[in-house]
C-alpha cells in the first residue's frame, strides 16, 4: 500500500468513526465495537513480538492487566484524566515489556513463552495481594460524568479506542516495513544469522518487547472506565491472551495488516455469536478457526490473499 | 507456629502432592522435553481422563485409577493421531514453533469447551472406599486421597522410566531428541518414534487424570491452572529427563506445602513461579543441558 | 462503508433471531412486558445461573398462566454473560437499546451486578438483584433491591450468627482461626468475620487467603491446627470447599466450631459426595427444607423447579438459590401490579415501603435495598449418610440452628469429626 | 596491506565434558587466502564460530585489526568486519533473497554503505554470486545449491575484510565449484581476507596459500598446501592410518 494512501484511510475510517458517534445513539454499537478494537489492539501488540519477531508471549493478559490496573490505581490516587492514564498504562506496560525482554529474551522459544505465562502468573498473585486496587475482591470505577461533546461515555471511549489502534496500525506498518522490521523478521527467520549479518538481536528485541508492552498497557488502560469493575479474574482473563494470538495467526502473522483482518474478522464473530448462540460457542469457534487456519492455512488470511493474487498475475 | 511435626507434616504432604505433579508433568516430560513439541493442551486431555474417570465411577462405581489404566490405550491413539496431524501439518514443513504452540493452544479450548457444552461448568467428583482414610504413623498423616496418587504416579513414573532405558522404543525416543545420527544407526524412522511417543504421552494424560479427581472436584477449565506447574517442572527437571522431572517435581510440591504452612497460601505459586522465572533467568544453559 | 454496513445488517439480523428466541411466549396482538438480565449460563457461575434462569422461567410461565402482568404477557430476554463482568455493561445496553426491555433485573452474582449499575443508575431503573453481596456498597443506589437475605450490614451479618451461636456455648471459644480464598465472595466473608471476631474480643490466631489454584489442602488445615483455635471460619467456593473438608478430616482437625461461609456445601451434588464428612459443620445456608421454612407456595415451586431442572446439569432439589431467583421476580410482579405501572420511580417507591409475600417468606427491604433483617441461616449438617442424594431432599440433615426465629433444632456443639 | 588481520591465541573450548578447542593460537595476515580442514568434529566450525562470536571461548584471546574482540558481541564483530556463511544454509527464509541481502547491508555494513542505494549494491552483489535471476523468489524456495551461493551472497553482503566460508561449496558440480573458487578469487583480489573450511580437498589445496590443519580440537599442522598434503598427522587424522 502506497504512504498515502494509506494515512488517507487512516483519517477516512477515523473521520467515519468520527461520523458514526453523531448518526448512531445506540450505545450498544458503541460497546460491542469498543471490545473488537480492543481486540484489534491486543492482536497488533502481540504481532510485534510474535509475529513480527518470533517470539510467542502467552502472558498478554498479563500486560493488558498492567494497563488496566495502573489506571485503576492513579485514578485513585490522583484522579488523573483519561488521555494521561493511557499515557501511565502504555508507560508501565513498556517497562515491564522492556524487563521481561531483559529478564527472558536469553530464552529462545519455547522457554521465553512459559516464561511469559509464569510472568503472567506472578503479576496476577502481585495484583491479588495488593489491596489498594481491591486485591482478589475488585474494585469499582465510577464513569466520570463528562465526556466532551459525545452523547455518552462510551461514545468517546469508542473514539479513543478507535484512534489508538489507528496509531497501533501505524507504528506496527512503519516498523514491518523499515529497516528495524527487516532486523525483526531476520532474528525470526535465524537468529544466529541475524547476530552474524550484523543485527542488534537484543537491542531490537527489546523495542519489541517494549512496544509490545506498551501497547498492551495502552489497550488495557481504558478497559476500568468500560467495566466499571475490575477484578484480577477479568483483568487476567485467559481469553484475552487466547485472542491476542488467535487473531494475528488467523489473520497473518508476518503482515502488519494480518492481525487488523484477523481481529475484524474474529472480533465481529464473537460479537454476533455472544448475543445470538453463547459464549461457550464464542470460545469453541475461535478454538476451531484458530486450529483449522494454522493447520490449513498456516500463512493465515494475507497469506491466502497474497498466494491468490500471485496466482492471477501471469 | 513453627514445630518438628509440622515441618515433618509440611515436607510429607509436599511430596504427596509433588508425586502427584509427577503424573501430571510425565505426559509433557516425554513430548515437550524429548520431542520439543509444546503441547500446551496437555492438561486439558489430564481433564478429559477425569471426566472419564467420573463417568465410569458414577455410572458403575469402577475405582477411578482403574479407569485411568483402562483408557490409557485408547488415550495413546487420539495421541497417535494428533501427532499425526501434527507433523503433516507443522513439522514436515518446519513450522512447529510458533504455529505448533497455536495449534495445542486451540486444541486446549475446543476440548475444554466441548467438555462444558455437554457435562456444563459443576465440580465433578469421583468415590473410592479410600477417599476419606488417613494412614498415621506417629505424628505424620498420609491421608489415602493424597497418597494413593502418589503411589500410582511413582509406579508409573518407574514404569517410564525403565521403558526408556531398557526398551529399544524407549531408547529410539531418547534418541530422537539427542542424537539423530545414532537413531540413522539404528535404522528407525523418526516420525514413527515420535508418533509413538507423543501416544505414550498423551496416554499418561488418562492416569493422571484419574488421579486428579481422586484429590479433588475437576471442572472443565481447571486444567489451566496446571499447564504453568507442569511446564515449569519439565524445565526444572532438565527437559526430558524423567528423573529430572520427578526431582522437580518434589520440590515444587514441597516449596508450595511449607509456603503454604509457614507462610500463607496465597503466596505459593508466585513462589513457585518465582523459583521457575529465576532459574530461567540465571541458568538456563545448566537446566536444559541439550541444545 | 459497505463493509460496516454489512456488518450492521448482520448484527440487526443476529438481533431479531436473538429477541424471537428470547421470548417464544409472546402473543403476536399484544406487545408483552420485557424483562432483561444477564445470566451466568457459561463460565465458574453457570451452574446456579442456569438453575436461576429454570426459576425465572417458571415464574414467567405462572404469571402467563393467570394472565400477565397489566394484562399484557410476560416475555424474558436474556444473554450469557458467561461469568465475565466484561460482558456484563454490553449486555445492558443491548438490553436497554435494542432490545427496549421495560424491566430489568441483575444477574446472579457479586461481580456480574456491579458492572450493569452505572448503566442501570443513569437510567434510574429499578433494580432487583440476585445473590450480591455488599454491591451497592459504593453505589448506594436507592432503587436496588437485593433478594438475597444478607441482611442490612451484609458483610457483617453473614457471620454474625456464626459467632453468636458459638459464644452461646460452654465454654466460651477464645480463640479463631479465618481462612479465606483470594477471591471476592470469599474475601468479604472473611472481612467481615475479622470484625464480628474483634467485636467479641475474639484471639484471632490464623488468618490467611489461600488461591484458587490450591490443589492439597492439608498444609493449610495443619497450619490451622498448629494453632489450636477453639472455632474456625472458612470462607471457600465449591471445589475448596470440598478440599478443605476432606483436609479436615484427614488431618484430624480439632476445633469445636467449624464452617461459615463455604459456598458449595449447599449443593446436593457436593454434598452427596462427602456424605459423613459434612457431619456437624455450620455452615450458611438461604433456604432448606425444615418444617420451620415452608412458606407459602415454595413446595409448589420445588416441585416444578424438580420436573424442569431434571437432565439440565443443574442442582436437582432446587434448594438455596432457586426459590430466591423465582421470589425476585414475584417481587417485581406484585410492584407492577400494585402500582399498575411500570414508571421506575412509582414502583422503587413501592418496594422500599412493602413488605411482600413470597415463596421465600415475608420480603422487605430496608434503606441500602439490603433485606431489612438478616436470615442468613446458620445450618448443622446431621447424621448424614454416605452416598445418598434423597437423604437432602427432605428435612432432618442440615437443621437450622440461627436466626431462633427460624431455628428447627438445637446445634451439637463442640464439632466432632 | 600486508599487516596481521586476526590473531587468535590459545583459544579452548569446552562442551561439557566436551573439549571442542584445546589452546588453539594462529594468526591470518590482511589479505591472505588461508584454507582450514580436518576430519569431522575436530573443531573447525567451532572455531569460526568462536572468532565471528555466536560462542565465547572460554580460555584465550582474539584480536582483529589490532583490537580484542575477545567479548565484542557477534553483531558488532559482523560491523566491524568480520562476515561468516553457514555450513547449514541459514536463510532469512520469509524474505526473498533480495531483501535477504538487505539484512546485512543495513546492519553490518551500514556505516560502509552508500545510503539510499542498499538495493543496487544488493544487486550487484547477487550479480557477482550468479543469483540475480532470483532475486525476486523467496529464499525458503530455492535449491540446495542456490541456498549456499545465498549464504555466501549474504556474508558478501556485510561488507567483510574478513569472509569464513563455512563448506559453502559441499554439494555443488565441479563447474559450480570452479566458479566460486573464481569468485572467491576475486573478492581476495579485491582485498578481503578469506579463510576457508571445505571438505573437497582439491578445491582448498588449489584455493589456499596457507593450510591449517586441525584434529581434536587442535592443530596438528601448518603449512602450504603441498607440504600438508604430505604431512604424516594430517595423512593419519584423515586416513585413520
Amino acid at each position: 500500500m502506497k504512504s498515502a494512501a494509506f494515512w488517507g484511510a487512516l483519517a477516512a475510517i477515523f473521520a467515519a468513526g468520527l461520523a458514526l458517534t453523531g448518526a448512531v445513539a445506540n450505545e450498544y454499537y458503541y460497546n460491542a465495537l469498543y471490545l473488537i478494537l480492543q481486540a484489534a489492539l491486543m492482536a497488533i501488540a502481540w504481532n510485534i513480538l510474535g509475529g513480527f519477531t518470533g517470539y510467542v508471549n502467552f502472558g498478554s493478559a498479563g500486560f493488558f492487566a498492567i494497563g488496566a490496573y495502573t489506571t485503576v490505581a492513579l485514578n485513585k490516587a490522583l484522579g488523573l484524566p483519561l488521555p494521561l492514564l493511557i499515557l501511565a498504562g502504555g508507560a508501565v506496560g513498556g517497562l515491564v515489556g522492556l524487563g521481561l525482554g531483559y529478564l527472558t529474551l536469553r530464552l529462545k522459544g519455547v522457554y521465553f513463552a512459559i516464561a511469559t505465562l509464569a510472568m503472567a502468573i506472578v503479576i496476577e498473585t502481585l495484583v491479588i495481594n495488593w489491596s489498594y486496587v481491591g486485591g482478589a475482591k475488585g474494585t469499582y470505577i465510577l464513569t466520570p460524568e463528562k465526556h466532551l461533546w459525545f452523547d455518552s461515555y462510551i461514545q468517546m471511549l469508542f473514539v479513543v479506542m478507535l484512534l489508538l489502534t489507528l496509531a497501533a496500525v501505524a507504528i506496527s506498518r512503519m516498523l514491518s516495513s523499515s529497516r528495524i522490521g527487516r532486523g525483526l523478521a531476520a532474528i525470526r527467520d535465524d537468529e544466529v544469522a541475524a547476530e552474524c549479518a550484523g543485527v542488534p538481536t537484543l537491542r531490537l528485541k527489546l523495542v519489541s518487547t517494549t512496544v509490545m508492552g506498551a501497547m498492551m498497557g495502552v489497550a488495557g488502560a481504558p478497559f476500568p472506565f468500560f467495566v466499571t469493575f475490575v477484578d484480577p479474574s477479568s483483568a487476567f482473563n485467559l481469553f484475552i491472551a487466547v485472542n491476542a494470538i488467535a487473531m494475528p495467526m488467523i489473520g497473518g502473522t508476518a503482515h502488519w495488516l494480518g492481525p487488523v483482518i484477523g481481529a475484524l474478522l474474529v472480533g465481529t464473530t464473537q460479537e454476533i455469536v455472544k448475543v445470538t448462540v453463547s459464549s461457550e460457542m464464542n470460545v469453541l469457534i475461535v478454538g476451531v478457526m484458530l486450529v483449522v487456519f494454522i493447520t490449513l492455512a498456516p500463512q493465515g488470511i494475507v497469506g491466502l490473499a497474497r498466494k491468490h493474487l500471485r496466482r492471477r498475475k501471469p | 507456629m513453627f514445630s518438628a511435626d509440622l515441618l515433618a507434616n509440611a515436607v510429607v504432604a509436599g511430596i504427596l502432592l509433588g508425586g502427584f505433579y509427577a503424573a501430571v508433568a510425565i505426559g509433557l516430560a516425554i513430548v515437550f522435553g524429548q520431542l520439543d513439541i509444546v503441547n500446551i493442551a496437555h492438561p486439558a486431555f489430564i481433564i478429559v481422563g477425569a471426566y472419564i474417570a467420573y463417568i465410569l465411577n458414577s455410572r458403575f462405581g469402577f475405582d477411578p485409577v482403574l479407569v485411568g489404566l483402562l483408557a490409557a490405550p485408547a488415550f495413546f491413539f487420539v495421541g497417535a493421531l494428533i501427532y499425526r496431524v501434527y507433523f503433516l501439518a507443522f513439522e514436515r514443513t518446519g513450522q512447529e514453533s510458533l504455529s505448533g504452540l497455536a495449534f495445542f493452544f486451540g486444541v486446549m479450548f475446543i476440548i475444554e469447551v466441548v467438555l462444558i457444552l455437554i457435562y456444563g461448568v459443576d465440580y465433578r467428583l469421583v468415590q473410592a472406599g479410600y477417599i476419606g482414610q488417613t494412614w498415621r504413623i506417629g505424628f505424620v498423616d498420609f491421608p489415602l486421597r493424597m497418597l494413593v496418587p502418589f503411589a500410582v504416579s511413582a509406579a508409573l513414573t518407574a514404569a517410564i522410566y525403565a521403558y526408556m532405558s531398557h526398551t529399544f522404543m524407549g531408547r529410539a525416543i531418547q534418541a530422537v531428541a539427542q542424537d539423530r545420527l545414532a537413531l540413522q544407526l539404528m535404522g528407525a524412522d523418526p516420525v514413527r518414534i515420535k508418533q509413538w511417543a507423543f501416544g505414550l504421552g498423551i496416554a499418561t494424560a488418562a492416569i493422571a487424570g484419574s488421579l486428579l479427581i481422586i484429590i479433588g472436584p475437576v471442572e472443565p477449565s481447571v486444567g489451566r491452572l496446571y499447564i504453568g506447574r507442569a511446564f515449569a517442572i519439565v524445565v526444572l527437571g532438565g527437559m526430558g529427563s524423567i528423573k529430572g522431572m520427578f526431582i522437580a517435581a518434589l520440590i515444587l510440591g514441597i516449596v508450595e506445602s511449607m509456603v503454604a504452612t509457614f507462610a500463607g497460601p496465597s503466596w505459593s505459586p508466585a513462589v513457585a513461579f518465582g523459583v521457575l522465572a529465576l532459574t530461567l533467568a540465571l541458568r538456563p544453559a545448566g537446566l536444559f543441558g541439550r541444545q | 462503508m459497505t463493509h460496516s454496513r454489512r456488518k450492521w445488517l448482520l448484527i440487526s439480523v443476529a438481533l431479531a433471531a436473538a429477541a424471537a428466541l428470547a421470548a417464544p411466549l409472546a402473543h403476536a396482538q399484544q406487545k408483552p412486558i420485557k424483562i432483561g438480565f444477564s445470566m451466568a449460563l457459561t463460565g465458574g457461575l453457570a451452574g446456579g445461573g442456569k438453575g436461576a434462569l429454570i426459576s425465572m422461567e417458571i415464574w414467567r410461565d405462572d404469571v402467563n398462566k393467570k394472565g400477565g402482568l397489566l394484562g399484557r404477557p410476560v416475555a424474558l430476554v436474556y444473554y450469557d454473560d458467561a461469568t465475565q463482568p466484561a460482558n456484563v455493561p454490553g449486555i445492558y445496553t443491548k438490553l436497554l437499546e435494542v432490545d427496549k426491555v421495560d424491566l430489568v433485573v441483575s444477574g446472579y452474582g457479586t461481580n456480574l451486578i456491579a458492572p450493569a449499575m452505572p448503566i442501570i443508575m443513569r437510567k434510574k431503573l429499578v433494580f432487583p438483584a440476585l445473590f450480591g453481596l455488599g454491591a451497592n456498597e459504593e453505589f448506594k443506589y436507592d432503587r436496588y433491591f437485593q433478594i438475597m437475605p444478607a441482611g442490612p450490614a451484609p458483610k457483617l451479618d453473614w457471620s454474625k450468627g456464626f459467632f453468636e451461636l458459638a459464644m452461646e456455648q460452654n465454654p466460651k471459644p477464645k480463640s479463631v482461626a479465618i481462612v479465606a480464598a483470594d477471591a471476592e465472595f470469599a474475601l468479604n466473608a472473611a472481612e467481615g468475620a475479622r470484625a464480628n471476631a474483634k467485636k467479641l474480643k475474639l484471639d484471632i490466631v490464623y488468618d490467611k487467603t489461600y488461591p484458587p489454584a490450591t490443589t492439597d489442602f492439608t498444609p493449610i488445615v495443619r497450619a490451622i491446627q498448629a494453632t489450636s483455635p477453639d472455632i474456625v471460619y472458612v470462607g471457600s467456593y465449591p471445589p475448596d470447599s470440598v478440599g478443605m473438608v476432606k483436609a479436615a478430616s484427614e488431618v484430624g482437625l480439632k476445633t469445636k466450631m467449624f464452617g461459615g461461609g463455604m459456598v458449595g456445601l449447599q449443593f446436593a451434588a457436593i454434598q452427596k459426595n462427602l456424605g459423613p464428612l459434612l457431619n456437624g459443620i455450620v455452615n450458611y445456608d438461604f433456604w432448606v427444607p425444615e418444617p420451620t421454612l415452608n412458606f407459602p407456595g415454595v413446595n409448589e415451586f420445588l416441585a416444578k423447579y424438580r420436573v424442569a431442572a431434571k437432565d439440565k446439569g443443574v442442582d436437582p432439589f432446587g434448594h438455596y438459590l432457586p426459590p430466591y431467583s423465582y421470589a425476585y421476580l414475584e417481587v417485581l410482579g406484585q410492584a407492577v401490579e400494585a402500582t399498575k405501572s411500570l414508571d421506575h420511580s412509582k414502583l422503587a417507591a413501592y418496594m422500599h415501603k412493602t413488605t411482600f409475600d413470597t415463596v421465600v417468606g415475608k420480603v422487605k427491604f430496608g434503606k441500602n435495598g439490603e433485606w431489612a433483617r438478616t436470615r442468613t441461616l446458620q445450618v448443622q449438617f446431621r447424621d448424614v449418610q454416605p452416598d445418598n442424594l434423597e437423604q437432602f431432599a427432605g428435612p432432618g440433615k442440615r437443621i437450622v440452628l440461627y436466626p431462633k426465629e427460624w431455628k428447627s433444632g438445637n446445634i451439637v456443639f463442640p464439632y466432632k469429626q | 596491506m600486508s599487516g596481521e588481520l586476526l590473531r587468535v591465541t590459545r583459544l579452548s573450548k569446552r562442551f561439557g565434558g566436551f573439549v571442542a578447542l584445546d589452546n588453539v593460537s594462529l594468526s591470518v595476515r590482511a589479505g591472505e587466502r588461508l584454507g582450514l580442514i580436518g576430519p569431522n568434529g575436530s573443531g573447525k566450525t567451532t572455531l569460526i564460530t568462536c572468532i565471528s562470536g555466536a560462542l565465547y571461548n572460554d580460555v584465550g584471546e582474539i584480536h582483529f585489526e589490532g583490537r580484542d574482540v575477545t567479548r565484542l558481541l557477534p553483531h558488532l564483530r559482523a560491523r566491524a568486519g568480520i562476515a561468516r556463511s553457514f555450513q547449514i544454509p541459514k536463510p532469512f527464509a520469509s524474505m526473498t533473497v533480495l531483501d535477504n541481502l538487505r539484512v546485512p547491508l543495513e546492519y553490518a555494513a551500514r556505516s560502509r554503505a552508500a545510503h539510499g542505494r542498499v538495493l543496487d549494491e544488493a544487486m550487484r552483489v547477487l550479480e557477482l554470486i550468479g543469483l540475480v535471476h532470483r532475486a525476486h523468489e523467496n529464499s525458503a524456495g530455492l535449491t540446495q545449491v542456490d541456498m549456499r551461493k545465498l549464504e555466501l551472497a549474504r556474508a558478501l553482503a556485510a561488507k567483510p575484510r574478513l569472509l569464513i566460508s563455512d563448506e559453502v561449496m559441499a554439494g555443488l558440480a565441479p563447474n559450480e565449484v570452479a566458479e566460486v573458487l573464481a569468485i572467491l578469487r576475486k573478492l581476495n583480489n579485491s582485498g578481503i581476507t578469506i579463510i576457508m573450511i571445505e571438505h573437497i580437498m582439491h578445491a582448498v589445496m588449489r584455493f589456499s596459500e596457507r593450510v591449517i590443519c586441525l584434529d581434536a580440537g587442535q592443530i596438528i599442522c601448518e603449512g602450504t598446501p603441498e607440504s600438508i598434503v604430505q604431512d604424516a598427522g594430517v595423512q593419519r587424522a584423515y586416513l585413520g592410518a
